[in-house]
């Protein structure tokens, strides 16, 4: 007799966005991702629009990177018209981007997937018994707050960057402020990262796979304009189309991202795996020690690069805030009217790309292609792995078969909203 | 110097309910003190604050020659005043006051005395009212008319029925009229509808008018054409208020001639006021 | 006892839930109501029965309306959470025939499993109690919202326009020194004037006020401005678009007099 | 009255000992248009050629928004929270401004004094300066173009300095204590303070009498020259924010998460907003956008019995600050069909 089994969630907690998993068990195994969530269609909204209006639009795709979907359209419209920002605007917007990755890090592995490690449905009910681990983890989210908020205008959607520059750059002294709370809040990071080197990675998820990734300007970043990937391809990210496709399943709403054919992944593994040598400081030291966390093979080590990345990052924010000075500037205004151009970011999912052109002002046509998007094929390959290893281990419990997918899934922090929004390309 | 805006702790003694939505509710300060010493003229309000939500303007509608304690009828329409329906005796509310003018009573005496109230109208009435039977050698004739929609929803209807009938051996006529409700045994009509029936000389009474703003024309013009003495008509007024003592501005009401603070230079206005100044009905 | 409570998201980026997470007073929050459930957040709980739903997110799949029913029926007081909820966010600028077009164009005659539609506000299929408005709604309203709750009353809800938040903070006007295209006459406030306060025109993010955003009065002086109205007009619909009298009042303004 | 003079070269100074006397707020310039009043710690910031402010004065009396109460809900008990008040200083009020506030007094100190505002009124020194009108301004014809009272010191401009007029005892405390400062007015003085008190009322856009102008108002309202002006207002509010006398308030308790606690506060409300007159079961008494938008009209012309002027003190400020471009003293002139006269 044909034993089988089917896994059904249609609505998957802890994740930002809507969609549901259905894994079939058995003699055949298959993992289905299905986004649910009904599709937005930003780059139809954007068209036609102001590009100011439509920077000011795109955020609204995704809260947890609002920031990412900020400044990336502001970098590939200042591309398109050829407006050059000064260094301190590229300084204030790189300290916002990291602000961002240090929230949104924080509050993926707070929130969602530190729970399933303990064992716990939410943080809430973590707290009661972790009350100190919540605490930290909460400090570390502040911090990120306030950096939003300070030059962001607040945290989700900011509203203070804009195209050629900032609406008001904020005083010197709340800088003063950012680097004290950041020497505070050192450790509570580096205790993230420990709690991360205490589990052991599940090995039927191992699979070599190619990781996409920022060629950064200088140090361990977000901004860059060339791709790396795992097969030593080194491509500026105009090319994008050439190198990752996108394609769409009648079971989901989200585009699916294909690089050489293949599934693929992004994110902070991906991008400790391309770049951490230029990881310097205290995250250099716990990668030194922990460094056989870091496994390009294994998704898990999604979550424990999180950890690394919220270290480095807030030393690098201190370092930053450090060293700006600050001046009035006004916003630097376009001379061309029309263009195009092309940016890519590391989100703190991964990669994302926007491309515009635009024509007298208004936005003519508009790409945008997001992490998860990227990395949902990928994804689906591992979460089949996950519950074939467990199955043929003679785990038939399929809720437990259902809450270590949902692991997986999470060690991805996969962002649903950011995956549907999308148009062909 | 005081705080105007500092409230008394007031606790509720006991609650009544008058209709589906409305309810009485008799009231002593903490304070024995101010218990005590505190009064008001029949007309004036008091602010009354829920903790957390807010203060709301409510007419006194007990007789100031009950001391210690006062009583407040009160509709639940709103946020506050939903919450105070869930008063039961014993809870504290904070309370301020008593504000505006009232009516001129000490004027009202040794003359006959017509109260005309429809809806929630009969609370600030009641107050004269009261005041009257207390001081019942000083005034003449005395008719209340209570109008209202249905009988269920006529305030104080029982009370006053209660005295009806020992009421008329005392020259007080009590009328209570409905308007929609066939079921009602007693008098229908508009409040106006029954100004004739009313036991009070017209060129010697003095008239107070509660109601919403559009009964006032149609009594007005009976009582006058009743031959009333226009002079000796009063009416009471609301708007929205936040004080209580002429500081928000949201109870200005008026034209550029005759611009006035509900709060504090009423509620309690005369005909004369309200038919030559747009806006204050 | 404390109020039960559900917070669930339809279509929307998440930020309203997001922020309400993120509160500095969560644990107060997670301490004083039962979170019935809150899928962003917790792996337990079904949709049962609340005191209060708090719904994020517009409606665009049948799947979207199925459950705000659900959640409907389910909860004594629904509130209505940020702009895409309130007046279906800005993936509500795509309406009617526009729709279409696009849905076609992204993903041409692929079939997909899930019925899609047109974003819509979640009061064009339930009865909403109140609306938390904002996108994403500012901490203090939330906090204020949930704390009149416990109290066993209701908010009193904002019917003012951003204007007096910015004047009340003193930041300069840009409307009238810089000639920009603020928006905030017509825009709910609560804010705080966020935006002004960083002398960023405000782009109407909270949601025009019901029956009293004057989009005609508005759309006057831009035009005195020399704003065109293809501009004015696609301005105001980001957030303005299913706002039911905007149209009719911009033609109104841009084709009297030319 | 008391008069002294000083000269520009000890201007400075005297701003700089100001401060001795409390907090300085003087207007500075905030952005290409505006003028606001700031805290000042250089002296050299201050704005003396400003018209109007952003905010009037009144912001320091009545706060945009001030708590009152912090309320114990459980046990019922209220704890009025009167912050310390300091001392301050107020440099550079224009006339109109202080008749505004004077107006203020009248409804915030009568019968029922407001302690919040009693107090800082206590704590502010005012110190005048004169100004020369621009073509928003119109208070010669409310009458609010000079004060005698309301100030403790009043600087008019001379060619080299400034005539003071001391005008409480707390004028008189300060020029006694810094009498390095000040010296003896003499006959140049007198002349150059003739002459610019011609050269201002010379200035002036329009001419004539405002004190009809309620009446007027009065029976005009129904008349259709409202019409379009109501139809350009946005309901901002801008107007009656940015008016020195108005002063309407809402109060809001916002209690805390745990229903424990919750503050009280009030900030500032306006007439233009519909929720002014709207009272529980949905009767708004200022229904329609026209009822808000006349009823400032009305109130700001409505008769001010404590000092014998309207409430409107001609500042200009709510034309100056309308981002619809309503001009409210036009439009008083077109329902008086005054003619313009000089400048216009
Ligand atoms: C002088 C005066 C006497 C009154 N006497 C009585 C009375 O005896 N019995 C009675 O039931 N009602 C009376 N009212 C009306 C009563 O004040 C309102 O019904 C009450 O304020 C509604 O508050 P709410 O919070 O329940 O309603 P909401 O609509 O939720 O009102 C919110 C806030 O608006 C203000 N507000 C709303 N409506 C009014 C209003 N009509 N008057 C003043 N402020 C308002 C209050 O500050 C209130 O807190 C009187 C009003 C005035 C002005
Ligand atoms: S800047 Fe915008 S929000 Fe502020 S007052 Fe001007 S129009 Fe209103
Ligand atoms: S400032 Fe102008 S537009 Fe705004 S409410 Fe006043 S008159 Fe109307
Ligand atoms: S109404 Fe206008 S001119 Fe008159 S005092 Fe107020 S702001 Fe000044």
């Amino acid at each position: 007799m044909k034993i089988e089994r089917s896994i059904r969630n249609d609505h998957i907690a802890r994740i930002e966005g809507k969609a549901g998993i259905f894994v079939k068990i058995g003699e055949e195994i298959s993992a289905k991702i299905n986004v649910t969530e009904g599709p937005r269609f930003f780059e139809v909204i954007t068209k036609g629009r102001r590009y100011d209006d439509a920077v000011a639009i795109c955020p609204r795709i995704c809260s947890f990177c609002s920031i990412p979907h900020k400044l990336t359209p502001i970098e590939a419209v200042e591309n398109a018209l050829k407006i050059e920002v000064s260094e301190r605007v590229k300084k204030l917007r790189e300290i916002l981007y990291l602000g961002n990755m240090v929230e949104s890090h924080i509050l993926h592995l707070l929130l969602f997937a530190i729970p399933d490690y303990l064992g716990y449905p939410d943080a809430f009910s973590m707290t009661k018994d972790h009350p100190e681990l919540m605490k930290i983890g909460l400090e570390i989210k502040n911090f990120g707050v306030f950096i939003q908020e300070l030059i962001g205008s607040r945290e989700i959607h900011p509203e203070n960057a804009v195209v050629g520059g900032f609406g008001r750059i904020p005083e010197i002294k709340h800088f003063y402020k950012i680097g004290e709370m950041a020497k505070n809040i050192l450790q509570n990071a580096t205790a993230i990262v420990e709690f991360f080197t205490e589990y052991e990675y599940p090995s039927y998820v191992n699979l070599a796979r190619n990781h996409l990734a920022i060629n950064p300007y200088n140090g361990y970043g977000v901004y860059g304009e060339e791709i790396k990937t795992t097969d030593d391809l080194t491509f500026h990210v105009s090319l994008y189309k050439e190198h990752i496709k996108e394609n769409v399943e009648s079971y989901s709403f989200a585009k699916r991202g294909e690089y050489k054919g293949k599934p693929f992944m992004v994110g902070a593994l991906s991008r400790l795996v391309h770049n951490n040598k230029f990881i310097n400081g205290t995250a250099k030291d716990l990668l030194s020690e922990y460094k056989k966390f870091l496994t390009p093979e294994n998704p898990f080590a999604n979550n424990f690069s999180q950890a690394i990345e919220i270290v480095h990052f807030i030393e690098k924010i201190k370092e930053f805030a450090e060293e700006i000075k600050i001046r009035k500037e006004e916003i630097v205004k376009p001379t061309e009217k029309s263009g195009a151009g092309c940016a890519v970011t590391e989100a703190p999912r991964g990669l994302l790309i926007y491309e515009v052109e635009i024509k007298d002002g208004l936005i003519e046509y508009m790409n945008i292609i997001t992490p998860t998007a990227m990395f949902l094929p990928m994804m689906e390959i591992d979460i089949k792995n996950m519950a074939k290893g467990l199955w043929e281990e003679g785990y038939k419990d399929t809720d437990l078969i259902g809450k270590k997918v949902e692991m997986v899934m999470r060690a991805y922090d996969p962002c649903i909203s950011c995956s549907v929004h999308v148009i062909k390309l | 110097m005081d705080n105007i805006y500092s409230l008394y702790k007031c606790r509720v003694l006991r609650v009544y309910d008058l209709t589906d939505d409305v309810k009485l509710f008799l009231f002593r300060f903490e304070n024995p003190d101010i218990a005590e010493s505190w009064t008001f003229i029949p007309g004036q309000f008091v602010q009354l604050d829920i903790p957390g939500l807010g203060e709301v303007p409510i007419s006194i509608c007990s007789s100031p020659m009950r001391k210690g304690f006062f009583e407040l009828c009160i509709k639940k329409i709103g946020r506050v005043t939903d919450k105070i329906h869930e008063l039961k005796p014993g809870d504290f509310v904070g309370v301020r006051g008593p504000y505006g003018n009232g009516f001129p009573i000490t004027e009202f005496e040794d003359n006959d005395l017509l109260l005309i109230a429809a809806g929630i109208g009969m609370a600030p009435l009641r107050s004269v009212f009261m005041y009257a039977l207390d001081n019942r050698w000083k005034f003449g004739n005395i008719t209340v008319i209570n109008s209202a929609k249905f009988g269920k929803t006529l305030l104080f209807k029982k009370e006053l029925e209660a005295m009806r009938d020992m009421a008329e051996a005392e020259n007080i006529r009590i009328i209570q009229t409905v308007t929609r409700d066939p079921d009602w045994p007693g008098r229908v009509g508009r409040a106006q509808e029954h100004i004739k029936y009313a036991n009070t000389k017209p060129e010697d009474a003095y008239v107070c008018v509660c109601g919403p703003p559009q009964i006032y024309n149609d009594v007005f013009q009976t009582l006058i054409k009743n031959s009333y003495d226009p002079r000796r008509i009063y009416v009471t007024l609301e708007r929205r208020m936040k004080c209580g003592v002429g500081k928000c501005g949201h109870c200005i009401a008026g034209s550029s001639t005759f611009l006035k603070y509900i709060c504090v230079d009423g509620p309690v206005f005369g005909y004369y006021d309200i038919i030559s100044t747009p806006g204050l009905i | 006892m404390s109020l039960k409570i559900g917070v669930h998201g339809l279509t929307s980026c998440y930020g309203c839930q997001l922020k309400m997470a993120s509160v500095k007073e969560i644990i107060n929050i997670a301490r004083n109501f039962d979170i019935k459930y809150w899928y962003m957040i917790s792996s337990k709980g079904e949709i049962e029965h609340v005191d209060i739903a708090f719904v994020e997110g517009s409606v665009t799949t049948k799947e979207d309306e199925r459950e705000l029913k659900i959640i409907r029926e389910n909860a004594d007081i629904l509130v209505a959470v940020g702009s895409c909820a309130i007046h279906g966010g800005v993936q509500g600028i795509l309406f009617g025939e526009e729709y279409e077009k696009a849905f076609k164009e992204v993903y041409g005659d692929k079939k997909i499993e899930y019925e899609a539609e047109i974003s819509h506000p979640i009061k064009n299929f339930v009865e909403v109690d109140y609306n938390l408005p904002g996108c994403p709604p500012e901490e203090d309203e939330i906090i204020y919202y949930l704390a009149t709750f416990a109290l066993g009353s209701y908010p009193e809800e904002k019917d003012y326009p951003v204007c007096s938040e910015c004047r009340r903070n003193g930041y300069p006007c840009v409307l009238i020194e810089k000639n920009d295209c603020c928006l905030g006459p017509l825009t709910v406030a609560g804010c705080n004037a966020r935006c002004l306060k960083y002398g960023i025109s405000c782009i109407g993010c909270r949601g025009a006020l019901e029956e009293i955003a004057w989009f005609d009065s508005l759309a006057k002086t831009f035009k005195e401005k020399n704003m065109g109205e293809e501009y004015v007009k696609s301005r105001m619909e980001i957030f303005g678009k299913q706002y039911e009298k905007m149209e009719e009042m911009l033609k109104k303004v841009f084709e009297n007099e030319d | 009255m008391r008069y002294v003079k000083i000269t520009n070269e000890k201007i400075y100074d005297f701003l700089e000992r100001l401060k001795n006397y409390g907090k300085l707020y003087a207007p500075v310039k905030i952005s290409d248009k505006f003028y606001d009043r700031k805290e000042i710690e250089d002296v050299r910031e201050i704005a003396f050629e400003y018209i109007r402010t952003l905010m009037p004065a009144k912001k320091y009396f009545v706060s945009p928004t001030e708590k009152m109460f912090e309320i114990d809900i459980e046990k019922g008990e209220y704890k009025e929270t009167l912050e310390n008040i300091e001392p301050f200083v107020i440099f550079g009020m224009h006339a109109c401004e202080i008749v505004g506030l004077r107006i203020l007094d009248g409804v915030y100190l009568d019968k029922y004094p407001d302690i919040y505002y009693k107090r800082k009124r206590d704590a502010g020194i005012i110190v005048g300066l004169s100004c020369l009108p621009d073509e928003y301004c119109f208070c010669n014809l409310t009458r609010t173009d000079f004060v005698d009272v309301g100030f403790d010191l009043f600087l008019h401009e001379l060619p080299d300095g400034y005539l003071v007029r001391v005008g409480s005892p707390n004028g008189h405390k300060i020029v006694d204590e810094n009498t390095d400062l000040f010296e003896e007015v003499d006959k140049n003085d007198i002349d150059a303070f003739r002459a610019f008190e011609e050269k201002r009322q010379e200035m002036f856009k329009w001419e004539g009498s405002f004190d009809n102008m309620r009446y007027i108002l009065e029976l005009t309202m129904e008349d259709e020259v409202w019409d379009e002006e109501v139809e350009k207002c946005f309901g901002c509010g801008n107007c009656t924010n940015t008016c020195p006398t108005c002063r309407c308030y809402d109060v809001q308790d916002i209690p805390d998460i745990d229903g424990k606690k919750a503050k009280r506060i009030r900030f500032w409300d306006s007439c233009q907003f519909r929720g002014h007159g709207l009272v529980a079961g949905g009767h708004n008494f200022r229904g329609t956008k026209r009822d808000r938008f006349l009823n400032r009209y009305i109130c700001k012309n409505a008769y001010f019995y404590g000092l014998g002027t309207s409430y409107c003190v001609g500042c200009g400020n709510c034309t100056y600050f309308c981002p619809a471009n309503i001009d409210y003293l036009k439009n008083l002139m077109k329902i008086r069909s005054m003619t313009e006269v000089k400048n216009g």
